[in-house]
């Protein structure tokens, strides 16, 4: 038991060590997400009204695209470096391998974007009291991103052709997550089962994520 | 523990976390998911904001009102409680009294409903014209509204 | 310890090889040999369980292989002809990484000598992606020592090394071998190391 | 059973399919002729109502036809018959032109009912979605090089796409939406005169019957090229 908890510690090491390492990757994933917001402020016009209304689906809509950008990177280098393997041959299952995958996508991509969000909304025009709400939603919504990713990633690791389709899959099943989310922060007086929904919407993908991309992981490494 | 009960335990751990998520979410999105409000469920507050809302019921009877050929005003209601509603525009070939609609629009400041777009909504009861007549004529002819 | 039993793989209706039997005991090296496409790698990673085999069944220690993967994957290095060393980071934090992952007791000393004698510690500081192939393989054989388990499944370990090197190579598996470890490895080419079993596909 | 064997699904379907087919037009003209031509007015739609006869057996195909890869998805992964991925791959553009027919009858019908070609209702939503979900699918069998994975995958996305499934079919229930609810829930007693009733139960069958006679034209196809290693 003690062992398995310092390989999974250790899992956490090297994934920082490699995140330590493509730190420049992560920051251009922000400085995407910062420019496109003022490519937004600039297409649309400086009246800080129109902004400000519809500054919450920016934000989230840029969120979504620039945390599909590093998808690629989920599994594929892993993958391709047989890291995976080893992985497995250490003792995780493919499912638990996912999870701790995921987590570690959380922590090392979504985290920035989540702290980078105050800013954001200092750009955007959004009221103060809304960067909270607009903050708790992100904090569930990216991390049902997380798993959505990792399901759709693990998807596309053979498909070499086309790899848009892993995006499209996480924007497809992100659709009510940004439904929900944006409500929470257009309906303040409903937060608390807003809340809920996007927290059983975490449930559901959550505990569908070990079972539908260790099945693909285990696929594609078996086909290699 | 056999690997073979510990997976059927993990699928079952599975299962019951994705029913009870299933449930939380529909508990939940019950009164939030609509494309619409009912006319009871606005307050005070919604009329202050002029936040551009939709607001679904019945065209109340004998309550409309054709002020010019494309301008109207009309009552919503859902039998609790009805909006005064102000129209300019064309107004969709299923709408009439009784009848139930969703319309889109912003309080103004003397609590009348400006509508933007009308959309008329039909329930799901289809009969022939020549059948509604004769159960009118029997007198047969109670419709419930939805 | 592994008992590999009329193992038969197919794939897309196409047969890569029948009826297989293996046997390796302790202190026995096994040596696959075969041309390209011959499926040696295939074997190597049905042996490891990632392949399911079309028929034939596979033993760890008398029991069926899946039944029995975990403590299976605790005495089991695989080395693939793929290098697992992270390209971006240096030797050292590989070497790190590497001793966390599979609790290696290793000491730091013992480690500095081997990288002493496969002339590896000149580039301790380096980042692996400047490393030659063969250095990077090596690097790779190094995983051998720190993981320290006694069955070595090595895929193509003798490609793309020196002849120095497979002297190396060479000795650490006649001590593994002593210290009643076992080894099974694929080569395509002629070596001189001494096998106590060849299995041709 | 020739449902999940392929050699007996090609004898099968080889007795099958000319009456299938014959069936199929006699249905569908006699469909088209009942609905447009004999059946009433509605007392409030008037003829617009006809449109009705093709979205709603659209609508109920598109469904039925996800049901049925989600059904082959699980009898094809936990059961391990390959006759399901064949099965998957040739069906699901079936169920994508049943979804745009519906999404395209169904705009064709509301603008001059509600007033509006399309609003973001739930029920018009997860139509939509499921639309793009069968394009997904179809994209991805394109795209796959290795044909094991292709298959399998394509089954786990089905399943994990069949989440939209009850979404569809009880958003009408579970929220306020413009589109209005089911007429045909209840069995005892639907909400619809049986002189339209008639018209609707023809083109669902003609429906079905021309889903099915191209789905074995697509299948038999589907089961050549994978014997003969095309793809």
């Amino acid at each position: 038991m003690i062992s398995f908890l310092s390989k999974i510690g250790s899992f956490y090491y090297r994934e920082y060590k490699l995140n330590l390492s493509g730190f420049q990757d992560i920051l251009t994933n922000i400085i995407f997400f910062f420019v496109s917001i003022f490519i937004f402020i600039f297409s649309i016009g400086p009246e800080k009204e129109t902004i400000s209304l519809i500054g919450v689906g920016i934000v989230w809509t840029l969120l979504l695209l620039s945390s599909t950008l590093s998808l690629r990177k989920f599994y594929q280098d892993d993958f391709e470096n047989g890291n995976l393997l080893l992985m497995r041959l250490n003792g995780f299952s493919y499912g638990f391998i996912s999870i701790l995958k995921t987590f570690s996508h959380f922590l090392f991509v979504q985290v920035p974007f989540l702290l980078s969000i105050p800013i954001a909304c200092i750009l955007l025009n959004i009221a103060n009291d809304k960067v909270v709400y607009l903050f708790a939603s992100f904090a569930i919504g990216s991390l049902i991103l997380s798993c959505l990713g990792s399901i759709s990633s693990s998807m596309n690791l053979m498909n070499q052709r086309n790899f848009l389709l892993g995006s499209l899959i996480v924007m497809i099943f992100s659709v009510p997550i940004i439904i929900f989310s944006v409500g929470i922060i257009n309906m303040e007086k409903n937060f608390y089962s807003l809340m809920s929904v996007l927290v059983g919407i975490l449930l559901i993908v959550f505990s569908i994520n070990p079972w539908a991309s260790g099945l693909c992981l285990k696929l594609s490494l078996e086909n290699n | 523990m056999s690997l073979r009960f510990q997976r059927l335990l993990l699928i079952l751990l599975t299962l019951i976390i994705i029913f009870s998520a299933v449930l939380l979410i529909l508990y939940n999105t019950r009164e939030n998911v609509s494309y619409f409000y009912t006319p009871s469920e606005i307050d005070e507050s919604d009329m202050l904001t002029k936040k551009i809302i939709r607001i679904g019921g019945f065209v109340e009877k004998n309550s409309f009102n054709k002020i010019s050929s494309s301008s109207f005003k009309f009552r919503i209601t859902d039998e609790k409680a009805s909006i005064l509603v102000a129209y300019d525009g064309i107004l969709p070939d299923l709408f009439r009294e009784g009848q139930g609609a969703v319309i889109e629009g912003s309080f103004s400041d003397n609590n009348i409903f400006n509508a933007t777009n009308v959309f008329a909504k039909h329930d799901e009861n289809y009969m022939p014209k020549s059948i509604k007549e004769s159960l009118k004529d029997t007198g047969y002819w109670n419709k419930n509204y939805k | 310890m592994i008992l590999v039993k009329d193992l038969s793989i197919e794939r897309s209706n196409k047969k890569i090889f029948e009826n297989v039997n293996l046997s390796l005991g302790t202190g026995k090296i096994i040596i696959l040999k075969g041309e390209n496409g011959s499926g040696k790698t295939t074997l190597l990673k049905s042996i490891l369980n990632l392949i399911e085999p079309t028929s034939g069944s596979i033993y760890w220690k008398g029991k069926l292989l899946n039944k029995n993967l975990n403590d299976f994957y605790n005495h089991v290095t695989y080395i693939a002809d793929k290098t697992t060393s992270l390209r971006k980071l240096t030797v050292q934090d590989n070497i790190n990484i590497w001793k966390k992952i599979f609790l290696s007791k290793i000491g730091k000393s013992n480690i500095e000598n081997i990288l002493k004698i496969l002339k590896l510690d000149f580039y301790l500081g380096q980042k692996v992606n400047s490393l030659s192939f063969g250095e990077i393989k090596k690097l790779e054989l190094l995983r051998l020592i720190i993981e320290n388990k006694k069955i070595w499944i090595l895929d193509e370990p003798l490609s793309n090394l020196d002849k120095e090197t497979i002297n190396v190579v060479e000795q650490t598996f006649e001590d593994h071998c002593a210290k009643e470890g076992s080894i099974i490895f694929s080569s395509h080419q002629d070596t001189v190391i001494n096998v106590t079993e060849e299995v041709i596909l | 059973m020739f449902l999940f064997n392929p050699y007996k699904f090609n004898k099968t379907a080889d007795y099958l399919f000319k009456p299938i087919l014959f069936l199929s037009i006699i249905l569908f003209s006699f469909g088209l002729l009942y609905s447009l031509f004999l059946s009433p007015d509605d007392y409030q739609q008037g003829t617009t109502v006809r449109i009705m006869y093709v979205h709603v057996p659209s609508a109920w195909l598109s469904l039925m036809t996800y049901a049925i890869m989600t059904l082959y998805s699980v009898a094809a992964l936990a059961f391990r018959i390959p006759f399901g991925f064949i099965v998957n791959s040739a069906i699901a553009p079936i169920g994508a032109v049943y979804t745009l027919i519906c999404i395209i009858s169904g705009s064709l019908w509301g603008k001059p009912m509600w007033g509006t070609w399309w609003v973001w209702d739930a029920r018009l939503t997860s139509v939509a979605l499921l639309f793009i979900i069968y394009l997904i699918i179809i994209f991805m069998n394109l795209s796959f090089e290795n044909r094991i994975v292709k298959e399998k995958v394509i089954a786990i996305f089905i399943l994990v796409g069949s989440i939209n499934l009850p979404i569809v079919k009880f958003s009408v229930d579970w929220w306020n939406t413009l589109h209005q609810p089911a007429t045909i829930s209840k069995l005892s007693k639907p909400s619809i005169d049986p002189s339209m009733m008639t018209p609707l139960i023809i083109m669902t069958f003609a429906f079905i019957m021309i889903g099915i006679s191209i789905a074995i034209l697509r299948i038999k196809t589907e089961i050549i090229s994978r014997k003969s290693n095309l793809r």
